[in-house]
C-alpha cells in the first residue's frame, strides 16, 4: 500500500454558525436560578447581542466538520519554515489542563499559588540556561512581544545611559517582527545586507554601526538557515560603539546545548516556545515569548517578576527601572506548562539531541532536495533551508503554484516568499520529529511535481484540486473586504 | 526519546547521503569559540509518569474549588465552561495547525475565526473584530496607538477607572512616544469624572472601560459624546465581556475602537494567561486596525470560502510600516469564544448574565445587611467593591482562614482605597457559598 | 451558502501500521528501572511480539488519519434503525474519565469503593423505575448478553418449577441476537410471524404458545417501529400457560416515562445503554445491556449484586439461586458511568420529552419521506419508520444502492435488509436530537437520489464516490478471508 | 434541556406536516392500558456543573493512587496509559461512529480493527483474532462453546489455577448445555496437575492459564501435548496479556484457541470494565470462530479496503444457528490495544514486560526476607502468592491502615489457601513504594 499520501475523500459542507440554529435553542447548561432577580436599570441594558441559538449537538457538529477541512502537525508533515513546525506531545495537553493550573486565577494570594510560581522560576532556570543568560521574564505573549521588550529594554538602557539613540541595525534576512518592534519604540530600521554566503559580514556592521544606532537585532541561526559565523565580531563592534545585541532566538531549536547565545554576544534574546518548545500553535496562537538579559539588563525587565525569598515565591513589581507591564496578567502560563513538561521531559540530553537531529533532518532535506529545485546557498545549513522557484521559471511556474500543489500530494506547503533576500524562496523547516521514510517522501513529491511542471504545469497552476476549495483569490478578497456576517 | 525517531540505522543511513562523517560536523559553520563547552545543567529528563506525579504535585499548591470559594475578578473571571467546548478545542486539526496563510488547507481555522469576528462584533455592536489580540490590555494598548494614528494628535485620557494592570500596559506601549497620557479621576458613584475632559485639547482618544475596575458600569454614551465633542475618539474596554450579555454594546453608546478582555468566554483563567484580546472598531477604520483579519473569498470555480486579508497592514509584509508587530495572536482562544458564544447563544448570554448580576447583587445586599459598606453607587454587573467599618482587612483575613478568598484588595493600586476589596460573584456561586461568606463577615 | 451536505476534500492516505516504523523506535515513555534485573528461565521467554517500532508522532499521525475516514454522530446524521445514534453528550466523557472511576480495581475493599458501588445502586434503581420492574443487574456487556442472561433467568426459572421447557416464542421482526442467544440456552426459537399492520396479533400467539415453550422474547416497539398493541394479552396467554414474557429494550427509546414494560406484562427486559441512554458506540462496542426483572425472578440475577446495607453498600454473591457470573467483574462500569450521567442531566421530563421528541422526529420522517419512498406500513410509527425499494425495482435500483449513494450526499445511510420481514428493508431511526432543518436536508437528499434513481442510475449504482474508497466487494472478501497482516 | 433542538416552533410545524394536533397523538398506537399514569420517580435534572459536582464527589470515594498504594490485579492491572492513547481515542470518529457495517465510510474504523487482529494475533502466536469479544472470562466461555463445536465432544477440564471468575462464567454459559466441566487440581508448585488428565476420555479442550491465577507461569507446552494426545484442544487463556511481551506465545507452545483478557493494553481498570475479551485461534478453526472479523477487500478500482468478513458465522445473518449471539462487542477497547501496542513496539513491550517481571521479583524476595512465605516455587510474571506464619491477615489489615491494599485474600475462592494473598506489582510501583511496603511488613 505504497501509494500518494494524499487523496480525496467525503468531507462535509458546513454553513456560517448564523445560517443554522433555531431563536430559544440553548447548547449551554444554565446553572440554576437560586437567587431572586435584580435587574438593571433599563436605560443600560439591551437586548443581548444578535447571536444564534443552537443545541449542543449542532455546535459539536459544526465545529467537528470545520476541523476535518483543516490540517494540523498531527495530520502531516508541516515544514514551514521559522515555525518549527514540531510535534506537540500530547501530555503536555494533560499537564496543561490539570485543574490547580488551569482553574488558578491569577490574583490568588502568593501563599495560595505556590505551585504556579515555582513552575514560572523553574521554567525561568531552565531558559536563562538555555540561553546562556542571566534573567528571564516569562511575560511577553508572542515572539513578537518579546521582541518588542527587548527593544524597550534597549531603550530604556539607553535612556538610563544618558543618550537615547534613534537607529537600529536589522539585516534584510530578518522575520518582518523585527522592524517592526523596532519601530514601535521609535527606533529606524537599518537594512544590513546579507553577504554572498547569507550572513552578515563583520563589515557590513562596522560600516554602518554609529553613535546614533542602539543595536543590533540579529536572528541565529538566521532565517536561511545559516548560523551567523560573525557574530561575536559584529557583537564586540556593536559593544564597542556602545550599542546592545538583540537576539531572534526564534531560531534556537538549531542550537539547543550546542550554542548558548549570551555566550556569543547576545544581550537581549527571546524564544519561541510554540517553537522551539513544542506547544502547539493552535492555527495562529496562543505563543509565548520569554526574554532572556545579561545580569546587567535585568533591572529593565517588564514587571511583575518571580521573586524567590526562603523557599516562598511571590510576584513582585517593585523594580523602579521596570519597563513595565507588557500584559494584564503573568503571561501565557498555559502555553509556559507545556514548554516546562517538555523541557522536563526532553531533559538536557534530550533538547541537544532534538537540535542535532533537526539539523540532520534539515541537511538530508537539502541534500536530496538539491537534485530537484534550486538551493539558494549551496552549503550545509542548520535547521532550514531555502530553495527558489528559478528552475520552474522556463515553464511559468512559480513557487506558489509549487505550493498548491504540495498541498494535493497531501502536505502543508513550506514557507514561501521568505527570506525576502531570496525571490520566489521557498524555505523548508522539517524539525527533528521527522522520520527518515516522511522526509523520503516529501522528496519524491517534490520530484513529482516538478516533473509535473516541466510536462504538464497546469496541473500546478489550477493546484490544489484536493482541498475543500480551490485556489482563493486572495486579491479580490482584499478589494472588497467582507470581514463579519 | 519518544519523540525522536532515530534509529542509529537511520543516521548513519542520513549522514551518508550527506557525505559526512557524524552529526557533529553538520555544525561545522558553528566557529569553535561560539560553541558551548560541556552540557546544559538541566534537570535530568522524567518519565512521561514522573511528569505527572510532578505535575499533580505543583497543581495541587494552588488554591482553586471546591477547596476555596475565590471571589476573585478583576480580569480574569471563574466561569463554567461546556465540556464540548473542551472536547473541540483539543481536535488536533485546530490545536495543532499554524496560521492559516495556506488557506486552501485551513478552512476550518478561517471559517471558524470569521464566525468568531462575526459573533465578537455583534456582541460589541461594532463593524468588525480582528482575529485577536494577546489580551485586554495589549487590545486597549492597540486601540489608543491606533486612536492616535488615525486622529494624529499626541494626548490621551484614560479613566482611573480602567483596570490597573491595563493602564500599566497602556504606559508601556506608550513610553517610547510622545504621546501624553492622562487619568481622569472617578466620582463618589465610582464612575469616570468625566467633566475632566472639558478644556482638553489635541486629545486623540478617551478611553473607558465599563463595567469598570470595580464593577460600575459606566455611561459610555456620554463619554463618546464628550469624546466626540473635543475631536477624539471613544475607546472602550472592559475586562468582563460576558456583561455584553446584558449591557447596551459599546458600539451602540459611540464607541469607536474598542479593546478588551475576552477570557470569560470559555477561556480557563489559568493563572492569567493566555487569554483573549478582542479588538474592534467601526468600518472607517478597518485599515489601521492591528493584526489578523479573516475575510470572504471565492476560489476559482466561484465556491465561498475564507482568506486572511488585508495583510499590508500587517508586519510580514510591511514590516516597520506595519499598523503593529502582532504575528501569533491568540487564535485558538478565539476559537474557544466563538465556541462558547455559539453553545450559549443569543438567549442563553442574556440569561447566563442576568444570572451573574444578580448572584452579585445578592451578595452585595447581604453584605450590606451585614454591616459592610458599599461605598460606590453606581449599579454593576458581576463585581463590586465593598468595604466596612474599620476596613474589611479583617474580615478578609478571617474568611482565608474558612478557605474563602473574599476579593482583592485594592489599596495598592488606589490608596484612597485602603481597606476596600473587589469582589466578583458568577454563576459559579451557589446562594449556599454567598451565605457562608456572608455568615463568616458576620462571625 | 445552502449547498449539498457531502462533499470531496483532502484526506491522507495511510499505511498500514507494520509498513511503519523501523526496529529500536518506541512511542512508550519506559519508567525508569529502579530494580535488579531477575530474569526468567530462559525456556520460558520467547523474542518478544514481533510488533512494529514506532515513534509517537508516527502513531499519532496514523490514527490520526484513520479517524479521518470515519464517520460518527458528531459528523453528522446516523439514522441507522434499531441502533438508536443520538447525540453522545461530552459531560459523560469527562465523568467516565474521573480518576476515581476510571482507576479505580474492581477488587478494591467495599469501604474503598463506596462511590462506585453508590453509583451503580442509583442506576440499578433509575433503571428499575424506567423498567417499571423490581430489582437490576447492570453486568451484562451489551444487548445480546443481557438477552442471554434473560434466557439463563428463564432457563433457571422452568428449572426451578421442576420441568424445563424446550421452545420459545420469537417474532420474525426480531433482531438476530433473539433466536442467537435462545439457541445458547438450548430453546427452539418458534417463529411468531407478524400480521399484516406489522405486529403480533394475539390468536398467532394463542395458536403457538404451549406447555413445552419458555416463554416469548418480543421487542416493543418492535423493529417495525411499531408498538405491540396486543402486548397486555399476549403477556396474559403467556403467563397462563407458564410461560414469561423477555422483552427486548432495545427499542425503549421510543416510549421512557410512556411506557413501562413491567406494567404491560413484561417480565424480563433487557436495556441499551449504548442506545437508549446515550452511551457512544465506539465503532461496535463496548455496550452496556442491563437487565431488569420482577421481584420474583431477582434471585436468579446473576452475581454480584450491589447491596445496601445501613448505608454501606457492597457486592455479595450469595445467592443460591442466581445464573451465576457474567462477567469476570462487574459489568461495563465505564459504560455505566455515562448512563448514570446522561439519566442525571435529562431528569425524569427530560427522558420522556426524549422519547415524544424521538417519536415525532420519526414521524415527520415518515410523513415527508413516503411521498419519495415506499413505505412498508402506512401508519404512524414510534421511533423508527421502515421502507423499501420496491418502487425502485423498475429501474434495476436496490436498497444497497441506495444506501451508497446516500454516502456521497454526506449521510450515514439507515439500517438496510432489515427487518427481515421488509424486502429491501430501509429502516431509519432519526432519533430526538436530529434538528428540524436535519431532518428536511435528509429528506431532499432522498428525493435528489429517488430523482437521480430514474434519470441517471449508474450514479446509484456506482455509488459511492466520494468516500475514500468505492464500494467494497465483500463476498470477494469472505471467499479468500485475509485477516491478519 | 441543550440536548433536544425542538424549539416550540419546530414542533408545532413538525405536528402541522404529520396532521396531529399534539405529540401525544402520535403514541395513539399505545392502548390506554398500557401507558404510564404519572411520571417516572427519578431525580430531577442536574445542570452540567452540578453532574460535575456529584460526580467528583462519587469518584472521591474510591481509593486510588497517590493517596492509595494498591497491588491488586487478580484480572485487572495497573499500567501506565500514555497520554496520546486517550486523545487519540477520543477523536469522535471512532468513539461516536457504530459498527461498520457500511465499511466505505468507516474505514478507519475497520483498518484500526484489522491492525488490531493481527497484533493481537502475534502477541499470542496465533493466526487469527476476531474484532474483540466482552472480556477474559467470556472470550475463555466463548472459545471453550467453540472447542465443544469442533470436537462434537462433551466434557472440557478446566485448571483450578484459572481465574475463579473466568471459571464462574464458563459455568454460567455451559449451564443450559449437556458438557461436563472438570476441574484439574493444582500441584505444590502452583501449578496445574496435568497428569489428572490421564484416562479421561471424551474431552473436547483443556483450558489452562499462563500466567496462571497465582501469577504462575504454566507448561503450555506439555499442557498442549497432553490435551492432543486426548484428542482434545488446548484452549489458553490469560488475564495478563503484558506477560506476552515476554514469554513464549501460546501459540508457539501448542495453544489450538486463546481466549483471553487484554486490559493490560491501555485499558483502564474503570472498576473491571470495559475490558477486552482477546479471541484467537488457528486458522482451521476460523469458521468456528464467534463474533465479528475484519478482513481486506478491494473496492471496484482495485484499491485495497477492509470490510466486515464471513457474517454467515454471526446472528444477524444466521440467527439461532450463529457461532455466538455476540452483536455489539468492546470495538473502543481493541482499538486503545492496537495503539497501545504501537506506541510500545515490539521492543518496548519487552522491556516494559521485562520490568513488570523485575519489580514483582523484587517485592516477592524482599517479603521473603521480611519472614512472609511464598508458598508457589514456579516462576512468576507480575504477580504471587504470599503468606506468612500464622496467615497475612493481620498483616493486610496493617497495611490497609497505612493506604496500602497489599493483595487480595484467596481464602473465599481457595479454602486451602485461607490467609494467603494473591499481589501484584506493575511497572507503576516505584521501588521507594515497594519498600515501604516492605517496612509496613517487617513493623
Ligand atoms: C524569526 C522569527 N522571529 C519572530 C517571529 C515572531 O514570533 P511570533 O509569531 O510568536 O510573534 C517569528 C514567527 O514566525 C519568526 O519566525
Ligand atoms: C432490537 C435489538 N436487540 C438487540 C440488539 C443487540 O444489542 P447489542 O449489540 O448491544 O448486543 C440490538 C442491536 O442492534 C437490537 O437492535
Amino acid at each position: 500500500m505504497s501509494k500518494a499520501l494524499g487523496t480525496s475523500g467525503l468531507i462535509l459542507n458546513e454553513p456560517l454558525l448564523w445560517e443554522r440554529g433555531r431563536k430559544g435553542r440553548c447548547g449551554f447548561s444554565l446553572p440554576e436560578r437560586d437567587v431572586p432577580e435584580s435587574p438593571l436599570p433599563a436605560e443600560l441594558t439591551g437586548d443581548g447581542p444578535p447571536f444564534p441559538d443552537l443545541s449542543e449537538v449542532e455546535v459539536v457538529r459544526h465545529y467537528t466538520r470545520l476541523s476535518t477541512w483543516n490540517y494540523g502537525v498531527d495530520t502531516g508533515l508541516y515544514p514551514l519554515g521559522s515555525c518549527t513546525m514540531k510535534y506537540n506531545p500530547k501530555t503536555n495537553e494533560r499537564q496543561a489542563a490539570l485543574k490547580g493550573f488551569a482553574a488558578a486565577h491569577p490574583f490568588l494570594p502568593p501563599e495560595l499559588s505556590q505551585g504556579a510560581l515555582r513552575l514560572m522560576t523553574g521554567l525561568e532556570r531552565d531558559l536563562a540556561e538555555i540561553a546562556g543568560l542571566d534573567a528571564v521574564t516569562l511575560q511577553p505573549a508572542a515572539g513578537a512581544q518579546g521582541e518588542l521588550a527587548g527593544m524597550l529594554i534597549l531603550h530604556a538602557y539607553h535612556r538610563s545611559r544618558g543618550r537615547q539613540r534613534r537607529k537600529i541595525l536589522v539585516p534584510d534576512t530578518a522575520h518582518g517582527t523585527n522592524p517592526a518592534s523596532a519601530a514601535l519604540c521609535g527606533y529606524a530600521p537599518v537594512p544590513v545586507p546579507s553577504d554572498g554566503r547569507g550572513i552578515i559580514a563583520t563589515e557590513t556592521v562596522g560600516a554602518l554601526m554609529d553613535e546614533d544606532t542602539a543595536g543590533i537585532m540579529i536572528t541565529n541561526p538566521n532565517t536561511l538557515g545559516l548560523f551567523e559565523e560573525n557574530i561575536r565580531e559584529v557583537a564586540r563592534i556593536v559593544h564597542e560603539r556602545g550599542g546592545l545585541v538583540y537576539g531572534d532566538g526564534a531560531n534556537m531549536n538549531a542550537v539547543m546545548g550546542i550554542v548558548k547565545p549570551g555566550a556569543i554576544g547576545i544581550d537581549i534574546l527571546h524564544l519561541n516556545l510554540h517553537k522551539t518548545f513544542s506547544s502547539p500553535h493552535g492555527g495562529g496562537g496562543p505563543g509565548s515569548g520569554p526574554v532572556a538579559v545579561r545580569k546587567e539588563l535585568a533591572r529593565f525587565l517588564p514587571v511583575p517578576r518571580v521573586v524567590e525569598t526562603d523557599g516562598m515565591y511571590q510576584l513582585r513589581e517593585d523594580f523602579p527601572d521596570t519597563i513595565g507591564r507588557l500584559l494584564a496578567f503573568h503571561g501565557h502560563f498555559g502555553v509556559l506548562v507545556r514548554a516546562y513538561s517538555y523541557i522536563r521531559s526532553m531533559g538536557p540530553d534530550g533538547l541537544k539531541q532534538a537540535s542535532r537531529l533537526a539539523v540532520l533532518n534539515a541537511n538530508y532535506l537539502l541534500e536530496k532536495l538539491k537534485e530537484v529545485l534550486h538551493l539558494a546557498y549551496d552549503r550545509p545549513c542548520m535547521h532550514e533551508c531555502v530553495f527558489s522557484d528559478r528552475d520552474q521559471q522556463a515553464e511559468g511556474i512559480t513557487t506558489l503554484d509549487v505550493a498548491k500543489r504540495l498541498m494535493d500530494y497531501g502536505y502543508h506547503p513550506p514557507t514561501i516568499y521568505f527570506p525576502l533576500v531570496v525571490r520566489g524562496a521557498i524555505m523548508i523547516e522539517p524539525t527533528e520529529t521527522e522520520t527518515k521514510e516522511e522526509l523520503d517522501r516529501f522528496v519524491e513529491a517534490f520530484r513529482a511535481i516538478v516533473r509535473e511542471g516541466k510536462e504538464n504545469p497546469e496541473l500546478l497552476r489550477e493546484a490544489p484540486v484536493r482541498c475543500k476549495v480551490r485556489r482563493l483569490d486572495e486579491t479580490a478578497a482584499a478589494r472588497n473586504p467582507c470581514l463579519t456576517g | 526519546m519518544r519523540y525522536l525517531p532515530h534509529t542509529d540505522e537511520d543516521i548513519a543511513a542520513m549522514l551518508g547521503v550527506i557525505g559526512v562523517e557524524g552529526i557533529a560536523d553538520l555544525f561545522g559553520s558553528i566557529p569553535a569559540d561560539c560553541r558551548l563547552q560541556g552540557e546544559l545543567r538541566l534537570p535530568t529528563a522524567l518519565s512521561e509518569w514522573e511528569l505527572d506525579d510532578h505535575m499533580d504535585r505543583l497543581a495541587g499548591m494552588t488554591a482553586v474549588s471546591p477547596d476555596y470559594k475565590v471571589y476573585l475578578g478583576a480580569g480574569s473571571y471563574d466561569h463554567r465552561i461546556p465540556a464540548a467546548v473542551t472536547h473541540l478545542l483539543g481536535r488536533s486539526e485546530f490545536l495543532t495547525s499554524y496560521t492559516p496563510y495556506q488557506p486552501e488547507m485551513l478552512q476550518g481555522t478561517l471559517q471558524g475565526i470569521y464566525e468568531y469576528q462575526t459573533l465578537a462584533a455583534r456582541l460589541l455592536g461594532m463593524d468588525v473584530a480582528t482575529a485577536s489580540h494577546y489580551d485586554g490590555a495589549t487590545a486597549l494598548a492597540e486601540a489608543l496607538l491606533m486612536a492616535v494614528r488615525i486622529t494624529k494628535r499626541k494626548r490621551v485620557a484614560l479613566s482611573r477607572t480602567i483596570h490597573p494592570h491595563y493602564r500599566q500596559v497602556v504606559r508601556t506601549y506608550f513610553a517610547p512616544t510622545e504621546v501624553e497620557l492622562l487619568e481622569l479621576p472617578f466620582l463618589e458613584t465610582g464612575l469616570t469624572d468625566l467633566s475632566r475632559l472639558e478644556g482638553l485639547d489635541g486629545l486623540a482618544a478617551l478611553a473607558v472601560q465599563s463595567p469598570n475596575f470595580f464593577g460600575c458600569i459606566e455611561d459610555l454614551r456620554e463619554a463618546g459624546k464628550k469624546a466626540h465633542a473635543a475631536g477624539a475618539l471613544l475607546a472602550a474596554t472592559f475586562s468582563e465581556a460576558l456583561a455584553y450579555g446584558l449591557l447596551r454594546s459599546p458600539g451602540s453608546q459611540g464607541a469607536d475602537i474598542v479593546g478588551g478582555e475576552g477570557q470569560s468566554l470559555g477561556i480557563p483563567r489559568s493563572f492569567g494567561g493566555p487569554a483573549l484580546g478582542i479588538l474592534a472598531s467601526r468600518k472607517e477604520y478597518l485599515r489601521s486596525l492591528p493584526g489578523r483579519l479573516v475575510g470572504r473569498a471565492k476560489d476559482r470555480d466561484g465556491k465561498e470560502g475564507f482568506v486572511l486579508t488585508l495583510a499590508t497592514r500587517e508586519q510580514h509584509i510591511r514590516r516597520e510600516k506595519a499598523t503593529s508587530n502582532i504575528c501569533s495572536n491568540n487564535s485558538l482562544c478565539a476559537l474557544a469564544a466563538a465556541m462558547y458564544m455559539a453553545f450559549l447563544g443569543g438567549t442563553g448570554i442574556r440569561e447566563l448574565a442576568s444570572l451573574n448580576r444578580d448572584k452579585a447583587e445578592y451578595l452585595k445586599n447581604a453584605l450590606r445587611e451585614a454591616g459592610c459598606t458599599i461605598p460606590f453607587a453606581a449599579p454593576t454587573f458581576n463585581e463590586f467593591v465593598v468595604s466596612a467599618p474599620g476596613g474589611f482587612d479583617a474580615i478578609h483575613r478571617r474568611l482565608l482562614e474558612k478557605r474563602i478568598v473574599a476579593g482583592l484588595p485594592l489599596g495598592s493600586h488606589y490608596p484612597e482605597l485602603a481597606g476596600h476589596y473587589l469582589l466578583c460573584v458568577t454563576e459559579t456561586a451557589g446562594r449556599a457559598d454567598l451565605d457562608a461568606l456572608v455568615k463568616g463577615v458576620r462571625s
